[in-house]
């Protein structure tokens, strides 16, 4: 995607021009898949999505009104409203299959690793994207519900695209990782230990789209045409899983083998508020929110 | 008028490492004398005496720790100007980034002077100190005695009404230092500048000067001055012949010879 | 007392002006000055020090000091020798240009996860301004000073012991400046990656978990880390360099 | 030419490496595998127009930095007073890392060009600043003397003296800036999604495409590279009179 | 012995970017002189004639463009060992970043003396040249003279077997000159060193020298040649009242003054 010259929600035509600060993995295929459906269009929203690397990278920008719209995980959006940071989500992001070893995040293992199941994950070193967010959260969760010590885990940050070398190399025990890498690291013979997220809660809720508060209360409309074109797309996304495999080639470059062979995500158009909740049960226990207590209905459209 | 009236001047600087602590430097003591506006004035002295630091701080380039310096009335307090000085250290004075020409000239654009004015100028200083032909030359292609005479070029250019010249003779040939006092004689009867010249040559301080003062060595005043009373249309074989020209050279030899003794009785610790 | 005026005037003008600029800022991301300060004596207690600062200076100075050993030495041979220049310089300069945080997967594929991959980061990113500099500062010595050392047979380490390196080393102390605020930077961003402490991994956990004025106040000490550095940096230029300084202030005389 | 070799020797052992299996090729591939990547890459337009971001992003950056860093070095180093006066709030600022600004940077301009390139300029205004003030207090006394006493301007002096000497020092920190300004593009293209060859090479990490990263990473080298080599030529016309170039005239 | 044979030099360098090309200067056309073991010669020419090219060839530290120089039968390919240079450039040719004494007792490290007997040799050759009590300053804090006569003393304290001297006492004044001129012949008798010395004073090149060659201007041959047959044993003032003294300067002067001007009616073009 490319900034599309003019910024904001100026109205040319009673179009608005949206953009969407997003992560370009596969989490966000229905977005991408909803703009060449045309889903969007036929709401006068005109949208383009802007590619960053991270919550750093895409709060600040919708906070400050240069971004209309972002994607982030659900723990990051808790820990944000325990800092009452000013967002709102809008609509459901991704989530989990809910299927055990069917999922499209778990934690890996090289082939000939002692570890066999999450309990013996315990004082082991373990990869996680970032630190003290939903990875390690919900890490320790799958160890405690195996009857691990989630305490002993020792959390190394480690970007998603290096977990497979530094996992092969030996320099971590375990990697929890996401798709493409799962299947990355499949390939090269690894070994699944546990679906983090299904031991999490059922039909855990990963991510949202949010909006800042700002635009929430001014312009309604454009949040409520936003919201509905989004769930168009994720409803059609989860139904066509090959259409969904093919949008990705479009914006990242995951090569055909590994889009063929990948779990997909589900994509409903509800989050599930249980799950937040859950989610932000054990973020509590495992103190990531600096012991304060996120109000999770603030957050919830 | 150029008067200088009880000049003083102390280095401070740190000596090497602590080894020795602070070195503290009297390069001048109490130094008084004058020159009068169109007065050709010759300096001599030992090495290490004082007459680079006399002539920086006549320059305005250094602050005296004590008495003052004043060029027609006013105090120096920084360059004035048409003042136009010919550095001991002649090679690191001259622009290495410029050719002969430019490094010539470019004072003269400093004065604003018409274009035309500053190609004549300059091809006849670099002319008359024997330098036609290097002018596209950078300095460091020249030898030592040239990029000397480029040097004196830039000043005689200039066209100062002060010149100050330190050692300006010092790395070129018999000849050529001959022909150079010639045209420091001629500038000056055609310009009426005053000049304050120091030099080694005590030959050449009797040959030029209208009257040579000698300093001590350090702790450094004005051991003597001598007017030369020779008649002003001097030129080098009849004037270093005669009588007069031997008997004055012979005194201030003497002089100078009077003043290193005195320093070595003395034997002023310097560090 | 005037040195003191000095060094603390425009800081104190700058930290005012912030101050009354950002007093009643609803920005999120830009909070009062105030209430950074107030999480700054909160965030950087004698344990986060400890436990955070601590480790971050030693991989910071390991990687400086081996960056500075390693720019010097490679510079002094690549600026003496023509013909070394000529075939490495294209493969530097290719290095050069590649971004610190891509290299780092290449980099732990070599060095692991530990320290020693992040002093790599620092040494890999500061060893540039030492390099070039000193590269530049061999070329420049003087000719008649090489001269010299040749005519009395100078050669070999004592040349460029005795001559080379003093003659180079006012660039050289460019280089070394500059690389010092560099190597801070790079702590910083070589904590990015499978850190578990250290001040620049603490400052981007702040970032990201929203915690602003906690990194603002991260950034603050990230700068009162480099003007303390720079601080004994300067005073061990000043000794090194009295020779220079001394030289180069002659004539102003003042 | 020999450093043809040098770029070729490190082909070589980019290839030998994994063929020899001292690295796993899944993550350092071959010299091969990358150029191959990097043919696939070079005939689509969306790799020359990202070629074209970052080079856009870096050149007004650089300027920027490089002019702005000229004149207040200039300015700082030939008035003492400034000088010590400042001192300790560049010190102060020069060691903030730009990737601890780059939620300032997105507060300020989003993904636009004008992200980018405060980053940029913030990085690389630095290498400039200090280098131009170590090459201003390099000025020879003499050669400062003689100026004063010739009564130069103070736009003269700096013209005539303070730049010439300084010269060789900003030439160094502007092939330092150089390739900063390129490293801070890129990574602020990586970091925060503004188009470029920094976007592409994230995505081509997330994705798993590791020849096309490391096709993408060699091609910011080879620009470095390229940069240097203009800078070099630069360099040759503009210090004839250096000893550094001059010295190496064969006798 | 040092031979010099045919020795030829052609400086090439590009001239002020582009405007006038490829700058080339025959600064030695075709030399040939010899100088004996324990000879002191001393070679006189107009400024810029290439004297401080031939002795930069001599020492090796410049490649000749045709000719050779050898040195007791070896040719020369680089810098000689037992060989000490005194530079036309002295200031650029001490270190600044040591003191005084380390400037002088780095070369005599190079050669692995004991700490004593280094100590001893700073210590005569400092005092030698009138300059003990500043051992520990910086060559930056002394007078151009003061700085020149460390350089000497550099020299002098390498009890070299061979020595070059390129104008090395043009920055002292006349006692100290004399003082210097008797430092070097006492050397030269005790150590039997070989010396070629280069001057613009012909009183002291005829003083000094055993033979005097004299150069003459670009492009450069050698013009002539004097054998000085005064005695050994010589003093300022005697010496230099004698009247072979006085005609053999004015010989040399002569020959120098045709040198000159046959340069004038030559009139090579330079760029
Ligand atoms: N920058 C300095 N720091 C300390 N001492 C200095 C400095 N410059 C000069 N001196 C000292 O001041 C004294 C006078 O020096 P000056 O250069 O004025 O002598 P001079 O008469 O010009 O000698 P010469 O004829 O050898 O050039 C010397 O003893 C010298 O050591
Ligand atoms: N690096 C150089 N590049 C080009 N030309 C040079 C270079 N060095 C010297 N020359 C030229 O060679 C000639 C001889 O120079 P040299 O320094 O040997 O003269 P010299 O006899 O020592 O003169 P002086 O008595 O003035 O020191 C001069 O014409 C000079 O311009
Ligand atoms: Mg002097
Ligand atoms: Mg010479």
């Amino acid at each position: 995607g490319s900034s599309g010259g003019s910024s904001g929600d100026t109205d040319s035509g009673g179009v608005d021009q949206v953009k969407v600060g997003v992560i370009p993995i596969v989490d966000v295929a229905p977005i991408y898949l909803g703009k060449d459906k045309g889903f969007f269009k036929s709401r006068n929203i005109e949208v383009s999505m802007e590619a960053g690397q991270g919550g750093a990278a895409i709060v600040p920008g919708v906070v400050s009104g240069q971004f209309q719209f972002g994607f982030s995980n659900m723990t990051s959006l808790l820990i944000g409203q325990t800092k009452n940071v000013p967002v709102k989500t809008v609509a459901a992001g991704v989530a989990s299959t809910g299927e055990q070893g069917k999922d499209f995040g778990g934690i890996m293992v090289k082939a000939d690793s002692p570890i066999k199941t999450a309990a013996d994950l315990a004082g082991k070193k373990i990869s996680v994207n970032t630190l003290k967010n939903i990875g390690d959260t919900t890490v320790r969760e799958s160890v405690r519900k195996a009857g691990g010590d989630p305490k002993a885990i020792q959390f190394v940050e480690m970007p998603f695209p290096n977990a497979p070398a530094a996992l092969q190399e030996g320099q971590v025990d375990a990697s929890w990782v996401v798709e493409p890498q799962l299947s990355e690291i499949k390939a090269a013979g690894g070994r699944l230990v546990a679906s983090n997220f299904v031991d999490a809660a059922p039909n855990l809720t990963v991510a949202a789209y949010f909006t800042s508060a700002k635009l929430a209360g001014e312009d309604a409309d454009l949040v409520k045409r936003f919201t509905e074109a989004i769930n168009e797309s994720l409803t059609y996304a989860d139904a066509h899983p090959d259409e969904v495999r093919a949008v990705l080639a479009s914006y990242t470059k995951i090569d055909e083998k590994t889009r063929a062979a990948m779990t997909l995500p589900k994509w409903p158009t509800e989050i599930n508020q249980a799950s937040v909740e859950t989610l932000a049960k054990l973020g509590e226990q495992d103190g990531i929110f600096d012991g304060a207590t996120p109000d999770v209905a603030k957050i919830l459209p | 008028m150029l008067e200088v009236q009880g000049l003083r001047k102390v280095y401070k600087s740190a000596g090497r490492s602590g080894r020795s602590g602070q070195r503290e430097v009297e390069a001048l003591r109490d130094l008084t004398f004058t020159v009068d506006t169109g007065e050709l004035v010759c300096l001599v002295g030992p090495s290490g005496c004082g007459k680079t630091t006399l002539l920086r701080c006549i320059a305005g380039l250094l602050e005296p720790s004590g008495g003052k310096v004043s060029l027609d009335g006013r105090e120096v307090n920084g360059p004035s100007p048409g003042l136009a000085m010919v550095f001991q250290e002649y090679g690191r004075s001259l622009f290495p980034w410029m050719s002969v020409r430019d490094n010539v000239e470019l004072p003269l654009r400093q004065k604003k002077l018409p274009r035309e004015r500053r190609v004549e100028l300059v091809e006849q200083a670099l002319e008359a100190v024997g330098l036609a032909g290097t002018e596209s030359a950078f300095p460091w292609q020249l030898s030592g005695g040239m990029q000397q005479r480029v040097a004196i070029a830039r000043a005689v250019a200039y066209e100062p009404s002060t010149l100050l010249m330190d050692e300006p003779f010092a790395a070129v040939d018999a000849q050529t230092r001959a022909d150079l006092e010639d045209l420091v004689r001629a500038l000056w009867q055609r310009l009426g500048v005053t000049v304050l010249f120091i030099t080694h040559d005590i030959d050449e301080a009797v040959y030029l000067g209208q009257r040579v003062v000698m300093l001590s060595s350090s702790p450094t005043v004005v051991q003597d001055e001598v007017t030369v009373d020779l008649p002003a249309d001097r030129d080098q074989l009849h004037t270093r012949a005669d009588p007069r020209f031997t008997a004055l050279r012979t005194h201030v030899y003497e002089q100078i010879q009077a003043a290193k003794l005195g320093a070595v009785s003395q034997a002023a610790p310097r560090s | 007392m005037k040195r003191l005026a000095y060094v603390l005037g425009l800081p104190v003008v700058l930290f005012a002006a912030w101050f009354v600029i950002s007093a009643g800022s609803e920005n999120f991301y830009a909070p009062p000055l105030s209430r950074i300060l107030e999480s700054f004596g909160r965030t950087w207690t004698l344990d986060r020090l400890q436990a955070d600062v601590l480790p971050s200076l030693w991989r910071l100075i390991a990687g400086y000091v081996l960056a500075s050993v390693i720019g010097v030495a490679l510079g002094v041979a690549i600026g003496l020798s023509r013909g070394l220049r000529a075939t490495v310089e294209p493969v530097l300069e290719f290095f050069r240009a590649i971004p610190p945080p891509v290299l780092v997967p290449v980099i732990m594929l070599f060095a692991g996860i530990g320290d020693g991959m992040k002093i790599i980061v620092i040494v890999f990113g500061c060893v540039w301004p030492v390099l070039l500099n000193t590269v530049e500062g061999v070329r420049a010595v003087d000719s008649v000073q090489l001269d010299t050392a040749r005519a009395y047979g100078i050669g070999g380490p004592a040349r460029i012991r005795q001559v080379v390196l003093p003659a180079a080393s006012p660039q050289i102390a460019a280089g070394l400046r500059q690389a010092l605020s560099i190597a801070i930077i790079l702590m910083v961003i070589s904590e990015m990656f499978a850190a578990s402490n250290g001040l620049g991994f603490t400052i981007v956990q702040f970032q990201r978990s929203f915690a602003i004025p906690e990194m603002w106040s991260g950034i603050i000490l990230l700068g009162l880390l480099g003007f303390a550095l720079s601080l004994l940096f300067r005073l061990a230029e000043g000794w090194v360099l009295r020779w220079y300084h001394g030289l180069r202030s002659v004539t102003k005389g003042r | 030419m020999r450093g043809l070799a040098g770029l070729a020797g490190l082909l070589l052992i980019v290839e030998a490496l994994p063929r020899f299996g001292l690295v796993n090729d899944g993550y350092l591939p071959p010299t091969s595998r990358i150029a191959a990547a990097l043919g696939d890459e070079v005939v689509t337009a969306e790799f020359w127009q990202a070629v074209g971001d970052t080079l856009t992003g870096w050149a007004i950056g650089l300027a920027i930095a490089v002019a702005a860093g000229v004149v207040v070095g200039i300015v700082i180093g030939a008035v003492p007073v400034l000088r010590a006066a400042t001192a300790s709030t560049v010190e102060f600022l020069r060691p903030i890392p730009s990737v601890a600004l780059i939620p300032l940077a997105v507060l300020l301009y989003g993904t636009d060009l004008g992200s980018t390139l405060l980053l940029v300029v913030y990085a690389a205004f630095w290498q400039v600043l200090v280098q131009v003030l170590y090459g201003v207090a390099d000025v020879d006394p003499i050669a400062e003397e003689t100026a004063r006493s010739f009564r130069f301007g103070p736009w003269a002096r700096i013209r005539n003296v303070l730049w010439p000497t300084a010269l060789p020092y900003v030439f160094t920190g502007v092939r330092l800036a150089a390739s900063v300004a390129l490293v801070l593009a890129v990574t602020a293209e990586l970091v925060i999604g503004a188009p470029g060859l920094g976007k592409m090479i994230a995505v081509a990490q997330t994705s798993g495409a590791v020849p096309d990263m490391y096709a993408l990473i060699a091609v910011t080298g080879l620009l470095g590279v390229a940069i240097n080599l203009a800078a070099r030529v630069f360099e040759r016309r503009s210090l004839a009179w250096h000893q550094s170039v001059r010295g190496e005239v064969p006798a």
